[in-house]
């Protein structure tokens, strides 16, 4: 009896260990809150530990086809863990210098790492909305947690305006479906549109306002255009977990709603996603090129990044949706690296993040500056890197789907691309610090073996990517 | 040897990571030995590998070592493999062989720079790129390479950091590849997407076996859509027109680079892919004519331009554009051994050239410009004799290297049908001899036409710079007689013959005999030519050194048209950067943000940022106007499914 | 009485709450014009619950009322941080960030 | 259920509801705009008495118009109670934007919902024990089936707790 509900675990660990990290706060001395980021790490990790024991057992439902447990919940499990336990980690020191040191930030991580692993098992369009909500609500607060700052205010205040919005969208979409199928479970709904026959307009209706909630936390064009502002303003460890974390998460449920729930409407929801794919990476890459903020710039490369990410959901092939789990590990890894050297080197206030202040990085921090440019290189799809292998890989997936037009503009944007991160590198490398420029802020030796550890796990990824694609090819068969 | 194969291209890899990591600790001779060593151990590893592809059948002499599985999804698998026939056996040959001897030459080139390490590391950066463009056993791999020679040429283009000319061109070379590449790698997923692999021996299998699905094409059929696609990347990868605008601007990187670029490496993976691809060429007679004419364009319009050109280095860098068009003739008449023979007896006497230039201008002080040299060989007579030899070479005078191959291709022009070729190619090869001879008279002979305080320092270069000018000078004189034609009487083409086996899959057109006596006949007209211009180069430049300067005064107009080089940067200019410039000070900058953009635009970004001017519109930082996007989108989506549905 | 008549006064309010986000300029105005959207989805909720013979869409209302219980506690306390750094409550005044 | 009654008091509701939601938008200060939402909200409240779901209608009077709305009133007076939104618009054109957009997306909405056929829709689940509004029903689906989601309202209340907690607590430094 128990043992049915062991899948479960990893969530109890996370919301218990939030809760202890809130209970341990008060009795915490100032300077010493680290401790519980640590704490944070450490559960991550137990959680990620128990996971184990779930991987490729045979894939069910618990509570009336609420919870599934499938080799794709963990896949996305995982990915979350360590997202939540490198943010949590990397945050430590920033807390610190920037003077935000609170307990409540790492318990608000873990519960969000809840509610995106909640996401991603979720068959239930109700469980699915709350724990969009339980998401959401925690990365408000986060990106409005350095609550002197202005930026920061803004950026919580216009995440949560748009992201209620956004809501209320999903909302009425969840409302139509429901109505439609009488149901707001996964399985019951695909049964009662088996065929593209059944199904009704007003389902149709549902299925886009579903799409515009998805959109706005994928950062979808044209629901997108918080993201720039709120990852700008937010600290930049949560910006690093925004940018991968809620994104991963919406791909996730994204995927199992348009996949295990509405496959009658495939030829609807394929159509519009490749409208949509196509303008947000195009308007991500054009617009990224512009930026001189690198906190910015990244933002602008998220959102076409996400636009890469949908050409695999359009492809609606098993092929298709592994290059999607593939390619958020990726990702992830190379997002996540770039954004913790940025957050690494900026100075007290957040600062230091403009183009310019990375000029004589290569002089000044020679190991940091490459690493960089390994992630910006593996952002830039460049072969040997896990990002060539992640894009060649969706791109093949949709020329194989017979998606060729999508496949030529993907490339033709991941050229313009190359434009904007191979700035970042002339600057390092190619040009003088100037003699006022504020010297990077050393980094601390976790945060070092992080940076190490994604630079070999990106090109790792690119030379010998048979281990992961594996794991996410098998992840994504229980879709299709 | 063959199965240490994997070593040729990690030694260099290796190379390159222990300069880059440690070099700077470990002090400039450790830095030699480690990037000289590397190269040549490369080097002795691909002879030995190359011995043993000699000594076995013909039958046998291709050899496909898988290491791993590089991709495995469904079925789509990509191995990480080398291949080695005949083909990729002669690539590597000269890319490890001149590369090494370029490497050698650096030693003391490069010495007491700053970058030193970093230059070697990114040398064998590049060696490893190129190694693993050419063994690559399938076209994924090749893409790898592909991309990785883009990225070292930008590095190593764009070396000279502080000087801005060095970084934007570092960048143009690298933006004009990437938009090659995108051809390359649309012309990959369509062959994958055909051929569901992409091996090339699967690949050129599946096509040889199958004429009735894939019959030789004479419109425009998938074969030749894959082709051209593939073609893109070949020019932007070997400069041809309208890509070939990258490559002068190349110069600004440290000689040795040049010569490494332009002589054995980068340049050449254009026409390696295309004769690696010759199954699929030589099946669709459109791809071979846009081939052909986009060849023989480039070789008539670069020798034109190099004409008149004054820097050493540039004129180099238009003969290179020239003779990269040669050889793409030559695939494009399917005389593909012809085009790699010419690859390789050109990677000999260009590197020379480049690295005879270098001496030049490492003796002059970072001279540059022929119309301040002169009477050079009294100073630096090694350079001299060699740097004749390569134009000799160059010029296709019997029995250096040049002429073997370049008479080959002319004849196989003439040969295939194509007269007006052949005609274009006999007249470029006299411009040749006449622009290669120009610059040794201008360099070498002649008044001095520099000050005594450049008098004073003029030097020969050290030995470590001239043994390798003495070496290419060697290869650049005997190289050809690997590939004797078959009317000198001496049997048949060797070259040819070792080479087919790689290209057994090939289309063959029939041909029809033609006699060894009008082969010598072709040959002989060409030396005339060649020999023609070299007189003429000396009447102007020697005898009569008023003559230049009187018919640059007279024919005005087309002098300062090909001083110009055809205005093609020009036009580029107007035509896709400024108007775009223009349109987005005066509409759009003025209407809607002053100043966004400080006026630093080129290429690439200018037209960028006018799009991104365009867009910062709706990123006004408003809550308001954001949500009224959210809205716009849900509006335009639900109208979708009430059009489609409703 | 249709269950159409219900839709229809359903996204009649949704709209009018959605066009109200664009439209009002204080931050806290702008945050009821979102509840009124999710009490229009409410709405939806519970016609299709009557007119399917089912309890189940009730339900979802009261998890929708959680929501919005928590959307309220965290919107005011975003708008609190705000007033207190700004001394605003309009929303056009929060563009440090933009292109 | 069909009665003249009904329909009389649908008409009644719905025009109260909207004039009160349009009123929302119409209000310079934020103080009136919350009042007329309470009023909106009511009405809704009343049409769920409408569908037969008297306990619904309870909790958004109680909850919704009563604890919601009054947390909401207490933050206007707390901040800014009676000033009106400011006179100079950045964006003037973003009005006439949003008219339209609303505009656009109800008559794209439109004959999506007025295709909407109840008969396509299957029951499968209970129709027993009760009206649909009893509360005994209410309890035994809740409890059950989404016994997870339920649980799940705690943590997501804890995080709102948190968040307002943090976010609203007193500056530390002077």
């Amino acid at each position: 009896m128990i043992a049915t509900y062991l899948p479960l675990v990893p969530q109890l660990i996370l919301i218990t260990a939030g809760i202890l990290v809130m209970l341990l706060e008060p009795f915490t001395a100032p300077g010493r809150k680290g401790r519980l980021g640590q704490m944070a790490v450490i559960a991550s990790a137990l959680a990620a530990y128990s996971l184990g024991f779930q991987w490729n057992s045979t894939p069910r439902t618990l509570f009336h086809g609420m919870f599934i447990v499938d080799n794709f919940t963990m896949f996305f499990q995982w990915l979350f863990l360590v997202i939540t336990a490198i943010a949590a980690l990397v945050s430590i020191r920033f807390n610190q210098r920037e003077e935000i040191e609170r307990g409540e930030y790492y318990a608000l991580l873990l519960f969000a790492c809840s509610g995106m692993s909640l996401m991603a098992a979720s068959g239930d369009l109700i469980l699915t909305f709350l724990a969009i909500e339980i998401l959401s609500i925690a990365t408000y607060v986060l990106a409005g947690f350095k609550r002197s700052d202005a930026h920061s205010n803004e950026s919580a205040l216009k995440y949560f305006l748009l992201g209620s919005f956004a809501t209320a969208f999903l909302l009425y979409g969840i409302a139509l479906i429901y109505g439609t199928s009488g149901s707001t479970n996964y399985q019951v709904i695909r049964d009662v549109g088996t065929l593209p026959g059944q199904v009704q307009v007003t389902a149709v209706a549902g299925l886009v306002l579903l799409l515009v909630g998805f959109g706005f936390k994928a950062a979808l064009v044209p629901f997108h255009a918080w993201a720039p502002d709120v990852y700008q303003g937010a600290p930049t460890p949560v910006t690093a977990f925004m940018t991968v974390g809620p994104k991963a998460a919406a791909f996730a449920a994204l995927l199992r709603i348009l996949a295990q729930a509405l496959p009658a409407m495939a030829d609807d929801w394929t159509r519009l996603l490749w409208a949509v794919s196509i303008l947000t990476m195009t308007l991500g890459n054009v617009v990224a090129v512009l930026q001189t903020d690198l906190k910015r710039m990244l933002a602008y490369s998220a959102i076409a990044h996400a636009g890469y990410l949908l050409i695999g959901v359009v492809t609606n092939t098993g092929n298709g949706f592994g290059a999607v789990l593939f390619y958020l590990v990726v990702y992830t890894v190379m997002n996540l690296g770039a954004l913790t050297i940025v957050l690494s080197l900026s100075r007290q206030g957040d600062k230091r993040v403009n183009l310019e202040d990375y000029a004589g990085l290569s002089r000044s921090a020679p190991f940091i500056a490459a690493s960089l440019s390994v992630f910006l290189i593996s952002l830039a799809g460049i072969p040997l890197t896990g990002g060539f292998l992640g894009k060649f890989y969706l791109f093949s997936a949709a020329v194989e789907a017979g998606y060729i037009g999508l496949a030529v503009i993907g490339v033709l944007n991941s050229v313009v691309s190359v434009y904007y991160y191979f700035r970042v590198m002339v600057v390092m490398y190619m040009r003088e610090a100037a003699d006022n420029a504020l010297p990077p802020e050393p980094i601390s030796p976790p945060v070092l073996a992080i940076i190490a550890i994604g630079v070999a796990g990106i090109l790792w990824l690119g030379v010998y990517p048979a281990d992961i694609l594996n794991l996410a090819s098998n992840s994504a068969l229980t879709l299709k | 040897m063959l199965d240490y194969l994997w070593l040729i291209p990690l030694l260099p890899l290796a190379g390159s990571a222990l300069n880059g990591l440690a070099g700077k600790r470990l002090g400039s001779s450790f830095v030699t030995w480690v990037g000289c060593g590397s190269a040549g151990l490369a080097f002795l590893a691909a002879a030995a590998a190359v011995l043993d592809l000699v000594r076995a059948a013909p039958q046998n002499r291709e050899v496909l070592i898988s290491y791993f599985t590089w991709i495995a999804c469904g079925d789509f698998v990509a191995e990480a493999q080398f291949l080695l026939d005949p083909l990729s056996g002669v690539m590597i040959l000269v890319v490890t062989g001149v590369g090494f001897v370029i490497h050698v030459y650096s030693i003391g080139y490069m010495h007491g720079d700053g970058g030193y390490y970093r230059f070697f590391s990114y040398m064998n950066l590049f060696l490893f790129a190129m190694l693993v463009l050419v063994m690559a056993g399938n076209f994924l791999m090749m893409f790898v390479g592909w991309e990785g020679v883009g990225l070292c040429s930008y590095l190593l283009i764009g070396y000279y950091i502080d000087r801005k000319s060095a970084g934007d061109a570092g960048k143009k070379a690298f933006v004009v590849n990437r938009i090659g590449d995108v051809g390359f790698i649309l012309g990959v997923f369509l062959v994958f997407a055909t051929f569901g692999s992409l091996d090339f021996a699967e690949v050129f299998r599946q096509i040889a076996s199958a004429p009735v699905r894939f019959p030789a094409e004479t419109g425009v059929g998938l074969l030749t859509a894959i082709a051209l696609l593939l073609f893109v990347g070949a020019i932007g990868k070997s400069a041809q027109i309208p890509l070939y605008v990258w490559l002068p601007d190349a110069m600004e990187g440290p000689t040795p680079v040049s010569a490494l670029i332009h002589a054995a490496t980068m340049v050449t993976a254009g026409v390696y892919m295309v004769v690696r691809c010759a199954p699929i060429y030589s099946r669709s007679e459109a791809a071979l004519g846009v081939v052909t004419v986009v060849g023989i364009l480039t070789a008539w319009l670069a020798a034109t331009i190099g004409l008149t050109q004054t820097d050493i280095k540039r004129v180099l860098a238009y003969s290179t554009v020239s003779q990269l068009g040669y050889m793409f003739v030559a695939a494009g008449v399917t005389a593909f051994s012809a085009g790699i023979f010419h690859l390789m007896t050109h990677a000999f006497f260009k590197a020379l050239l480049f690295l005879g230039a270098g001496s030049v201008i490492h003796a002059m002080g970072g001279e540059q410009d022929l119309t301040r040299m002169g009477g050079l060989r009294r100073y630096a007579p090694i350079t001299y004799r060699t740097m004749c030899i390569a134009a000799l070479a160059i010029s296709g005078i019997f029995p250096l290297a040049g002429f073997f191959s370049k008479d080959e291709i002319l004849f196989s022009a003439w040969a295939g049908g194509h007269p007006v070729v052949w005609a274009v190619g006999l007249a470029t090869a006299g411009l040749t001899a006449f622009y290669m001879f120009r610059l040794t008279f201008l360099a070498f002979h002649g008044p001095e036409r520099f000050g005594d305080d450049v008098r004073h320092h003029l030097h020969e270069s050290p030995p470590s710079m001239t043994i390798p000018l003495v070496i290419l000078a060697i290869l650049a004189t005997v190289g050809g007689f690997v590939g004797l034609p078959p009317w000198m009487g001496l049997g048949p083409n060797r070259f040819a013959e070792f080479l087919a086996p790689a290209l057994a899959h090939a289309h063959r057109p029939e041909t029809h005999e033609i006699s060894h006596s009008v082969e010598f006949v072709f040959a002989l007209v060409s030396v005339l030519a060649a020999l023609i211009g070299i007189f003429l180069a000396r009447y102007m430049y020697v005898g009569n050194p008023a003559a230049a300067g009187l018919l640059a005064a007279r024919a005005r107009g087309p002098y300062t048209l090909l001083y110009r080089k055809y205005y093609v940067d020009e036009i580029y200019d107007r035509l896709l950067v400024n108007p775009i410039v223009v349109v987005s000070r005066e509409m759009l900058w003025k209407g809607i943000d002053v100043g966004i953009v400080d006026g630093t635009v080129n290429g690439v970004g200018a037209s960028m940022r006018v799009w991104g001017g365009l867009l910062k519109y709706v990123q006004n930082g408003l809550v308001r106007s954001y949500a009224s996007w959210i809205l716009t989108g849900a509006a335009l989506l639900l109208y979708y499914v009430a059009r489609m549905r409703g | 009485m249709g269950l159409h008549h219900y839709l229809i006064l359903s996204a009649l309010l949704f709209a009018v709450g959605a066009a109200g986000v664009i439209v009002k300029k204080n931050i806290i105005a702008i945050f009821l014009c979102i509840e009124l959207m999710l009490n229009a989805a409410n709405l939806s909720f519970v016609a299709f619950s009557r007119y399917l013979d089912q309890v189940h869409g009730q339900i979802f209302v009261f998890f929708v009322m959680v929501v919005a219980a928590a959307e309220a506690a965290v919107g005011l306390a975003i708008t609190i941080t705000l007033y207190r750094n700004r001394r605003t409550l309009n929303v056009d005044d929060a563009d440090l960030m933009k292109w | 259920m069909e009665s003249a009654l009904d329909t009389a008091l649908f008409y009644l509701f719905a025009v109260v509801a909207m004039a009160a939601a349009v009123n929302v938008l119409l209000q310079r200060r934020v103080f009136y705009s919350a009042l007329s939402l309470i009023v909106c909200l009511t009405s809704v409240a009343g049409v769920y008495m409408l569908l037969q779901s008297p306990f619904i209608a309870t909790v958004q009077v109680i909850v919704y118009a009563g604890a919601i709305m009054v947390l909401f009133l207490f933050v206007i007076m707390l901040l800014d109670p009676f000033s009106a939104e400011a006179a100079r618009d950045k964006r003037r054109y973003l009005n006439y934007v949003a008219v339209l957009l609303g505009l656009a997306i109800l008559i794209f909405l439109y004959p999506l919902l007025n295709a909407y056929e109840l008969a396509h829709v299957p029951r499968l689940l209970d129709s027993a024990a009760g009206g649909v509004g009893s509360v005994r029903r209410l309890a035994a689906v809740l409890f059950d089936e989404y016994l997870l989601p339920f649980e799940l309202t705690s943590v997501l209340i804890l995080v709102a707790i948190v968040g307002a907690v943090v976010l609203a607590r007193r500056q530390a430094k002077a």
